[in-house]
C-alpha cells in the first residue's frame, strides 16, 4: 500500500488574554511543539476565537498549505465548532480541525489550576497527544442516513408538553411518554402560579387538551422508556406501558367504578398524602386522559381475588383485569428529556419533625390544601385536628443550600412560599399570621421583586434566619420554631399552628436508569448534564438528545417553557432536511445495546 | 461476664455519689464487671478551654491506661465518654497518633488505638438491650410518667455517636425507661440543654434554662425527670432550690438518674443500693407510685 | 461596666486584623469557617443565646472573619458556652463552631483573659487528677456508702499539661 | 511501521471498561509501546465523546476513528490495530 503523504498540521496556541498566557510560558510551549512529527506551523495568538484570530488561522491554512489544524485553548464544548467552521472556510474538513483544552491548568478559578511549571508540562502532554492523534487520523467516511420525522418526548409535564406541541405543530410525529396515569406533571398540582397568581390548571389545561387532540401527538401514559438504540435521525426506542386494567377506548370517565370501589387508600399524588382516593380512580377532574385506572397494589381483586365491584358497576364494560404490560417499539429522529423534578422528602432533616409532627407539611402539600379541588376543597385545615391555623411559619431552604442534603439553591422555593402566603392572606384565612424564615430571598425573575414587595405590603412577616429546630407541644400538636432573627440578633421561639417546609427540588427517581439508557451524563446533583452549562444548556453528550425543564436543574415554568422551545428547535434543526450526514462508524455501531455492559 | 474499666469522671465520685452507687449496683445485678483504675484522671473536657492540646493529651493518657489493662471503658459521665471517644476518632490519624504518643512517652505510656469508650446507658442499651432489661424487672413502675432528658453530650457530636441516637429524634432513653416499666412522657423542651458546663463561669443562663424545662414538666404534670448525666442531675435536682429562690415558688419535680430508676425496677433498696435519700428534691411521690412506702 | 467602654477609652475598639483571621484559620479545627453564610441556625439553636443575646455564634463567626481580634478575645461571653454543640448540629454548611470557639478561647487564655474557674480547675487536675479538691469529709462520705477510696493522682497530668504550657496561663483579674 | 493512537472511552461504574483496559494494556505491551492509549472519562470530557457521537461506554477509537462500542473481542481489537500499522 502506498505510503500516506505526511500531513501538514498547524498548531495555534491561544493566550486567551491572560487566562492562559498568565499561567504558563506559551513561547516555551510553542518552541517545544515545533519538533513534533506532523507539525508544519506553530504560532500563538492573543484570542484565537476572535475575528482577527480566526482570520490568522484561515490565512495560515492557505499560506502555509496546512491540511489539519489544532487549536490549544479552551474546552471543545466552547469553541470546537468555531474552529471547525473557520477551517471549513479555508478548505479543511471539520474532522481535521481540533480544539484541546490547556486553559484548565491556568485559568483563575479553575478547579484544575496548577503552578506555571506544571501547567506547561501538562499542556505539553495535551498538545503532544492531540498532534499525535491528528497526524495519525485518517478521513472518516461520512454516510447519509434518513432522519425520521418523529420525536420522542420523555415526560408529560409542562416542559415536555410545550416541546411536544412545538414539534407537532411543525409537522413531526411526537410520542410523549409519561410515567403517571395522566399528563400535566407537577404544574397540575400547584393550584396557582406566580407572579400572576393565575390558576395553574386554567393555563395548563389548554396545553394538555390540545396535546390530547393533536393529530400528530401520541400520549403514552403509565409508560416508561426501557431501551434506546441507534443514533440521531434513527433512534429505536422500546417503551413499556403498564396495564391500566381499564380499556381507555371504552371508558367514558363517568366515575361509576370509583363510586363502587370499597377500597380507600391514601392518595400520595394528587392529595399529596393528605387525602384518600379509591383503588380504582380518576386522578383528577382535568386529568388527561380522563379515564379510570386501577392501582393493582391496593385493589382487592388483585390482592385476594374477590370484589370486582367496579366491573359490575361499569356499564361500558371497560374494566379489564386481564390487561398485560405492553411493549411499544418506536423509531424517532430526536429525543427530548423532560422528566422534571420531585420535592425533597424532608424527613431526613429530623430537626424539623416532618413525618413525626402531624402539622409539619411541605409547600407542595400546602398547595393541595389550598386547592379548591384538593383534599380539603380549598379550606386550609391542620392535618391533626382539622382546625384552621391561626399562625403559620414557613421555613425556607429545607434540604437546599445544605451540605448535609443538597448544596444547590433550588431557585423556585422563595417564590412559591410568597405565592402561598399571598393566597392564604388574600383568599383563604386573612386573619392568619404568616411568618417566613429565610436565609436570603432570591427573586430575580421578571416581576418577581415586585411580587415580593407586594407580599410584604400584605403584612406577611419575614424573619431573617434559618430555624434550628421545630418542637411539638404534645397537648395541642402545635409547634414551636426556634430561629434567630439576625436583624435584631436575638433567638426567637415562634408559636405555630402549622409549619410549612420549602423543600429542595431533587431529580426524580429513575433518573440514573434513564441516564444509562440514553447514554447521557448527570451532574453532581443528579440532574441531567448539559453539554456546556453556559453556552450549550440544551444539548447533551449524545447528538439528537436534548434537555428541557427541571430535568436539567431546578427551574420555574417560564424557564421550562423557554428551554422546551429551544429543545424543539434543536430537534427540528437536525431533522428538517430529512437526512443527516454521520460518520460511518456511528451507523455501524447502531446494533449495539445501550448500557455499556 | 462483660468487663469494663469504670470511668467515674470528676463530678460523680465527688458530688453525685448516688449515681456511682446506683450504677455499680445495677451493673453488678446485670453481670457487668467494673474494674476501678487508680490511674484515671480528668478526661480533658474542661482543659480544652485553655489548651486544646492539653485536653487531647489528658484524653489520650486515660485511653492508654485502659488499653494497658486490656479493657474498654465504661464512663458514667457522657461528656467524658464523648471527649474520650472523640479523641479515639482523631487518633485514627497516624500522624496525630505519633505526635500524641511522643508526649505520652514522657509518662511512659502509649496509645495504640484499641481501647473503646462508651457511656453506661449505651452499654445498657447495646450490650444488655431493652428485652433483657425488661426480663429483670421485679417492681411495677407503670404508674410513673417520666420525662427523659438525654443531655447534650449523650447525643453530640454526631460523628461520635454514629449509628446511635439521632440528636433531633433520640429514642434510646425512652426505650430504656419503658424497659424499666415506667412510661416515657413526651414534652416540647426535650432537647433543651441544662447549661451545666457554663454554670461555673456564669450561673444565670444555666438557671434560666433549668427553669424553662422544669416549668414545661410541671405543665405536663410529669411524675419526674430521668437523666443519664451527673451534671444534668446537679442542675435539675441540685439547683431546683436556686430556681425557686430566683424565679418564685413552684412545684418540685423529682429527678432520677437512669440507673436509680432501673435499680428500683429491679428490686434494689432505694437507700442502700440506689442512694435515693441523697436527692436534693424529695422522691416520696416516686416511691409511693412504685408501691414503696417512704423510707424512715 | 461594659467591656466595650473600657476598650474604646484606650484604643480603637474595632479594627480588622487580617493576621488574626489567618492565625485562627491556621488551626485545623477552624477549617471551613469561610463557608459560613450567616444563616443564624447556630444562634437559633444556642441555649446561651436564648438567655444572653450578647452571645451569638453567628456573630462570633463573622467577627472572626472580619478580624476583630480584641473584640473577640476580650469578649467575656465566649466563656459562657455550655458546650452543647447545638451550633454545629444544624449548621447547613458543616462549620465546626464549637471547635472554632475552643481555638478562640485558647487564644484568649494565652492573652490573659481566662476566667479564674478554668485556671483553677487546671491547677486541681495537676494536683489531684480531678478538677476538684478532695478532702477528708468526702472520703468519709464515700466510706459510709461503701464506695472505694478515690485514688487518682495528678503527677502524670501535670507533666503533660506542662508540656503544652497551659500551666503557665494566668486568670484574668476579676473586678 | 507507525505508532497507533488509541482512545479508550470509559466512565465511572462502567462494567465492561476494565476488560477493554486490560486488553489494551496487553496489546500495548505486545507491540512494545507503539500503541499509545489514552483513557478518556466521558463524565469529565463530555465534548470529546460528543465529537465521536458516542452514546455508550466502553468505546474505542483508533487513530481518530470510532471502531468499537461495547466490549470488542481481543482478536478484533488486535486486528484493527495491526491494520493501522500496516497502512503506513
Amino acid at each position: 500500500m502506498a505510503a500516506k503523504r505526511e500531513p501538514r498540521i498547524g498548531l495555534f496556541l491561544c493566550h486567551c488574554g491572560k487566562n492562559i498566557a498568565g499561567g504558563l510560558d506559551l513561547e516555551a510551549l510553542a518552541e517545544s511543539s515545533k519538533g513534533l512529527a506532523g507539525i508544519a506551523y506553530v504560532t500563538t495568538h492573543k484570542f484565537c476565537c476572535s475575528e482577527g484570530g480566526q482570520a490568522e488561522i484561515a490565512g495560515a491554512i492557505r499560506g502555509q498549505n496546512l491540511d489539519r489544524v489544532i487549536v490549544a485553548a479552551c474546552e471543545p464544548s466552547l469553541h470546537l465548532l468555531t474552529f471547525q467552521r473557520c477551517g471549513e472556510e479555508a478548505g479543511i474538513e471539520p474532522q481535521f480541525a481540533d480544539l484541546v483544552d490547556i486553559r484548565k491548568w491556568t485559568m483563575p478559578g479553575s478547579p484544575q489550576k496548577v503552578d506555571p511549571g506544571l501547567a506547561l508540562e501538562e499542556s505539553r502532554k495535551t498538545v503532544e497527544l492531540a498532534v499525535k492523534r491528528m497526524r495519525l487520523k485518517r478521513p472518516v467516511p461520512l454516510v447519509t442516513v434518513k432522519a425520521e420525522q418523529a420525536a420522542l418526548v420523555i415526560g408529560g409535564g409542562i416542559a415536555g408538553l410545550e416541546a411536544a406541541l412545538d414539534l407537532a405543530d411543525k409537522g413531526y410525529q411526537v410520542h410523549v411518554v409519561e410515567r403517571q396515569p395522566t399528563i400535566g406533571g407537577k404544574m397540575a398540582l400547584l393550584y396557582k402560579v406566580y407572579p400572576t397568581n393565575d390558576c395553574a390548571p386554567c393555563i395548563l389545561a389548554p396545553k394538555t387538551a390540545y396535546a390530547n387532540i393533536h393529530p400528530k401527538i401520541e400520549l403514552l401514559t403509565n409508560a416508561e422508556v426501557r431501551s434506546v438504540k441507534g443514533h440521531v435521525g434513527g433512534f429505536r426506542v422500546e417503551i413499556v406501558q403498564s396495564p391500566r386494567y381499564v380499556d381507555t377506548d371504552t371508558c367514558t370517565g363517568c366515575g361509576d367504578c370509583v363510586a363502587a370501589c370499597p377500597r380507600r387508600v391514601r392518595d400520595d399524588v394528587y392529595a399529596a398524602g393528605l387525602g384518600p382516593r379509591k383503588a380504582v380512580f380518576i386522578p383528577y377532574d382535568q386529568a388527561i386522559p380522563r379515564k379510570a385506572v386501577i392501582d393493582a397494589a391496593n385493589c382487592l381483586y388483585f390482592r385476594n381475588g374477590t370484589c370486582r365491584l367496579c366491573e359490575k358497576a361499569c356499564l361500558a364494560g371497560a374494566i379489564d383485569f386481564n390487561q398485560q404490560p405492553r411493549t411499544i417499539g418506536l423509531s424517532v429522529g430526536a429525543i427530548i428529556v423532560a422528566t422534571g423534578f420531585e420535592e425533597y422528602v424532608p424527613s431526613a432533616k429530623t430537626e424539623y419533625g416532618f413525618g413525626r409532627f402531624g402539622n409539619v407539611v411541605t409547600q407542595f402539600q400546602l398547595a393541595r390544601l389550598l386547592d379548591i379541588d384538593g383534599p380539603t376543597k380549598g379550606r386550609l385545615l391542620r392535618p391533626t385536628d382539622g382546625r384552621e391555623p391561626r399562625t403559620i411559619v414557613m421555613i425556607q431552604c429545607v434540604g437546599s443550600r445544605d451540605e448535609t442534603a443538597h448544596p444547590y439553591c433550588s431557585g423556585i422555593c422563595c417564590m412559591y412560599a410568597l405565592k402561598h402566603a399571598q393566597i392564604i392572606r388574600e383568599m383563604v384565612l386573612p386573619e392568619t399570621e404568616i411568618h417566613i424564615c429565610y436565609i436570603d430571598m432570591r427573586t430575580p425573575g421578571k416581576g418577581f421583586e415586585e411580587y415580593y414587595r407586594r407580599t410584604r405590603d400584605m403584612g406577611i412577616l419575614f424573619i431573617h434566619g434559618k430555624p434550628s429546630e421545630v418542637a411539638e407541644r404534645p397537648e395541642t400538636k402545635s409547634l414551636v420554631v426556634k430561629v434567630e432573627d439576625m436583624d435584631i440578633g436575638r433567638p426567637l421561639e415562634l408559636e405555630a399552628d402549622l409549619v410549612v417546609l420549602s423543600c429542595a427540588s431533587v431529580p426524580p427517581a429513575g433518573s440514573e436508569e434513564l441516564s444509562r439508557i440514553l447514554g447521557i451524563e448527570r451532574d453532581d446533583s443528579g440532574f441531567f448534564k448539559e453539554l456546556h452549562p453556559k453556552l450549550r444548556p440544551v444539548e447533551t453528550r449524545v447528538r439528537g438528545v436534548y434537555l428541557c425543564g427541571a430535568a436539567q436543574g431546578p427551574k420555574d415554568i417560564p424557564a421550562s417553557i423557554l428551554q422546551a422551545r429551544a429543545a424543539a428547535s434543536f430537534a427540528d434543526g437536525e431533522l428538517r432536511r430529512g437526512t443527516i450526514r454521520l460518520p460511518a462508524s456511528m451507523v455501524k455501531a447502531e446494533e449495539i445495546e445501550k448500557g455499556g455492559a | 461476664m462483660r468487663r469494663y474499666a469504670l470511668y467515674l469522671g470528676c463530678t460523680t465520685p465527688t458530688q453525685v455519689i448516688p449515681y456511682e452507687l446506683a450504677s455499680r449496683w445495677v451493673c453488678r445485678a446485670l453481670g457487668i464487671e467494673l474494674v476501678d483504675l487508680a490511674e484515671f484522671t480528668c478526661c480533658g473536657m474542661n482543659q480544652v478551654n485553655l489548651s486544646l492540646e492539653a485536653g487531647s493529651l489528658l484524653a489520650a493518657m486515660n485511653l492508654a491506661h485502659a488499653e494497658a489493662k486490656g479493657l474498654d471503658i465504661l464512663a458514667l459521665c457522657p461528656a467524658c465518654a464523648g471527649t474520650l471517644a472523640e479523641e479515639t476518632e482523631r487518633l485514627r490519624d497516624e500522624g496525630r497518633r505519633a505526635r500524641i504518643n511522643e508526649a505520652l512517652a514522657l509518662v511512659g505510656l502509649e496509645y495504640k488505638g484499641r481501647a473503646r469508650v462508651r457511656h453506661l446507658s449505651r452499654v445498657l442499651y447495646e450490650d444488655i438491650g431493652p428485652e433483657r432489661i425488661r426480663a429483670g424487672v421485679r417492681r411495677d413502675l407503670s404508674a410513673l410518667r417520666l420525662a427523659p432528658h438525654y443531655g447534650c453530650h449523650s447525643l453530640k457530636p454526631k460523628s461520635v455517636f454514629e449509628g446511635s441516637d439521632d440528636p433531633d429524634d433520640p429514642r434510646t432513653l425512652h426505650e430504656l425507661i419503658a424497659a424499666a416499666g415506667a412510661r416515657p412522657l413526651p414534652y416540647a423542651t426535650l432537647p433543651l440543654c441544662c447549661g451545666g458546663k457554663s454554670f461555673p463561669v456564669s450561673p444565670e443562663p444555666a438557671l434560666s434554662l433549668v427553669r424553662k424545662k422544669l416549668d414545661d414538666l410541671i405543665g405536663r404534670r410529669a411524675d419526674g425527670l430521668v437523666v443519664q448525666c451527673q451534671t444534668c442531675y446537679l442542675m435539675y435536682s441540685g439547683q431546683q432550690k436556686a430556681v425557686r429562690e430566683r424565679f418564685g415558688d413552684r412545684p418540685l419535680v423529682p429527678v432520677l438518674l437512669y440507673p436509680q430508676l432501673l435499680g428500683l425496677a429491679m428490686g434494689g433498696d432505694p437507700v442502700d443500693d440506689l442512694g435515693l435519700d441523697l436527692s436534693a428534691v424529695p422522691l416520696d411521690g416516686i416511691l409511693v407510685k412504685a408501691g414503696l412506702a417512704k423510707w424512715s | 461596666m461594659d467591656r466595650r467602654d473600657n476598650a474604646s477609652s484606650s484604643a480603637p475598639a474595632l479594627g480588622p486584623d487580617a493576621s488574626f483571621r489567618r492565625d485562627v484559620l491556621r488551626h485545623e479545627e477552624a477549617r471551613g469557617l469561610y463557608a459560613c453564610f450567616s444563616c443564624g441556625a447556630c444562634t437559633a439553636g444556642c441555649p446561651i443565646s436564648e438567655v444572653f443575646p450578647e452571645f451569638s455564634p453567628r456573630k462570633l463567626a463573622k467577627r472572626v472573619k472580619l478580624g476583630l481580634k480584641r473584640d473577640v478575645l476580650e469578649d467575656p461571653y465566649i466563656w459562657r458556652c455550655t458546650t452543647c454543640r447545638g451550633c454545629e448540629q444544624h449548621c447547613p454548611q458543616n462549620v465546626r463552631l464549637y471547635d472554632i470557639l475552643n481555638v478562640l478561647k485558647n487564644m484568649a487564655a494565652e492573652a490573659g483573659f481566662a476566667p479564674p474557674a478554668w485556671v483553677e480547675q487546671t491547677r486541681w487536675v495537676m494536683r489531684t487528677g480531678l478538677v476538684y479538691p478532695r478532702d477528708a469529709a468526702l472520703a468519709k462520705k464515700r466510706r459510709a456508702r461503701s464506695l472505694p477510696a478515690l485514688m487518682s493522682r495528678g503527677e502524670q497530668a501535670e507533666r503533660l499539661i506542662a508540656r503544652t504550657g497551659a500551666d503557665k496561663i494566668k486568670a484574668r483579674e476579676e473586678p | 511501521m507507525e505508532d497507533v493512537y488509541v482512545e479508550e472511552f470509559t466512565s465511572p461504574g462502567c462494567v465492561g471498561c476494565p476488560a477493554v483496559k486490560a486488553m489494551l494494556e496487553e496489546l500495548s505491551r505486545e507491540f512494545d509501546g507503539r500503541v499509545i492509549v489514552e483513557e478518556i472519562n466521558i463524565a469529565e470530557d463530555a465534548s470529546r465523546a460528543a465529537s465521536y457521537g458516542i452514546m455508550t461506554v466502553p468505546a474505542v477509537a483508533v487513530n481518530g476513528n470510532l471502531l468499537f462500542t461495547g466490549v470488542p473481542s481481543r482478536q478484533d481489537l488486535r486486528n484493527a490495530i495491526l491494520e493501522e500499522m500496516k497502512e503506513d
